[in-house]
């Protein structure tokens, strides 16, 4: 299994701040965001034609091609406004 | 260096006072405080909530400190984030920078005020007459932090 | 835009708190305050005692904050520099910058700190246990200036 | 007359705050410091041998050539250190 966690407009676009997910073999982030896509509607949009969607496993900012295992912490959001 | 994430509201003097006392040999403190702004993009902003990730935003802003450290001798470093809903005019954000010259403490202060625009994860969303909406991630934030 | 000499310490707390309330539009405050040193040329510093020109100081200051209005879109800025003798980790100067944007806020009062070094007609006496002595000017403050 | 006045350590070396002097005519700072090392000692030492002297006429910096009329106050001293 993994965690996923929605943030910010990506969570409330969404209607949810999370979910487990089965997750039986290693892959990467943009692997995970197909996967997400394929639900259709509002997932469509945000995974597969949002740009400037982030993401971070095991709370570290990483790239499309990070590789995410089983037991990970996987998050995604907008672009940071904080300060 | 010590980092919090909190819903009060922080006493600059006495954050300062603090810094100052407790490292030995400095002789220049630099603080940043950013405040939520009475106007913002032309309309008239009621309040600003702050989400942020807990656990990644702690880890984030250490690492940023981390990084100031290691490119400035500086002798302490205090960021404070405040989360929740904020009026106009309340306080969002403290870095505060203690070295021996002045130099390096204005450096490290705007590094980190950089770094921490594009890489901790906050969100502001703005409450105004309009309504509501999230606030979009500024370019000229990852222009600044591309300088360093 | 106010400017102080004086010999009594200042609240860094307040008097930030009241540039930034005053100041519509502020999304940034940038405050510098310098301290005595505990160590100051690796000889234990006993007092450090501040000569000033009466007169000249005022004007000199205001000019050099009257500059950096002109070069940076700033909204307020408030310098206070002090006089008389003063121990280790004493404040003694504050400089506060507010500005709509911190990059502005940050080059002002460090531009305002570099000109304040070599242009305020300040001098410090130190005494320690070496005795009494008059301190140099620092080549490294004229090329801080140099930069502008 | 003018007003001449020595702050920091050109004061203390000079054993004087300052004083006034004739002014007949107009002359430059040069020309004021070359009066005032003609005294001798350490005021030939403080106005002809220090290059690190300034000098401020009616309380703004100037250069040697900054012409000193009557009624100005002239002041001299070291390199600044506050801050």
């Amino acid at each position: 299994m993994i965690t996923l966690l929605y943030f910010a407009r990506l969570r409330e676009v969404l209607a949810s701040e999370g979910e487990s997910l089965p997750w039986p073999q290693a892959l990467d982030v943009a692997q995970l965001k197909r996967l997400l896509a394929a639900r259709g509607g509002v997932w469509q949009q945000q995974f597969a034609e949002n740009p400037r969607l982030r993401a971070a496993v095991n709370q570290a900012l990483v790239a499309d091609n990070a590789v995410i295992e089983d037991g990970d912490e996987v998050a995604f959001f907008p672009p940071v406004t904080g300060g | 260096m010590t980092v919090r994430v909190q819903a009060e509201d922080f006493d600059l003097g006495a954050e300062v006072r603090q810094l100052r006392l407790q490292s030995a040999g400095a002789g220049a403190v630099v603080s940043f405080v950013g405040q939520v702004r009475d106007l913002n993009l032309g309309e008239n902003v009621a309040s600003l909530t702050l989400e942020h990730y807990p656990g990644m935003t702690e880890k984030a802003l250490q690492a940023i400190v981390t990084q100031a450290q290691a490119r400035w001798p500086i002798l302490n470093a205090l960021v404070i984030h405040r989360i929740g809903t904020l009026q106009p005019l309340d306080q969002i954000v403290l870095v505060a920078v203690a070295s021996a010259h002045r130099g390096d403490a204005f450096a490290a202060c705007e590094f980190i005020m950089d770094y921490l625009k594009t890489e901790a994860p906050f969100w502001k969303k703005e409450s105004s007459s309009k309504g509501e909406q999230w606030l979009e991630a500024l370019g000229t934030d990852h222009q600044a932090r591309e300088r360093w």
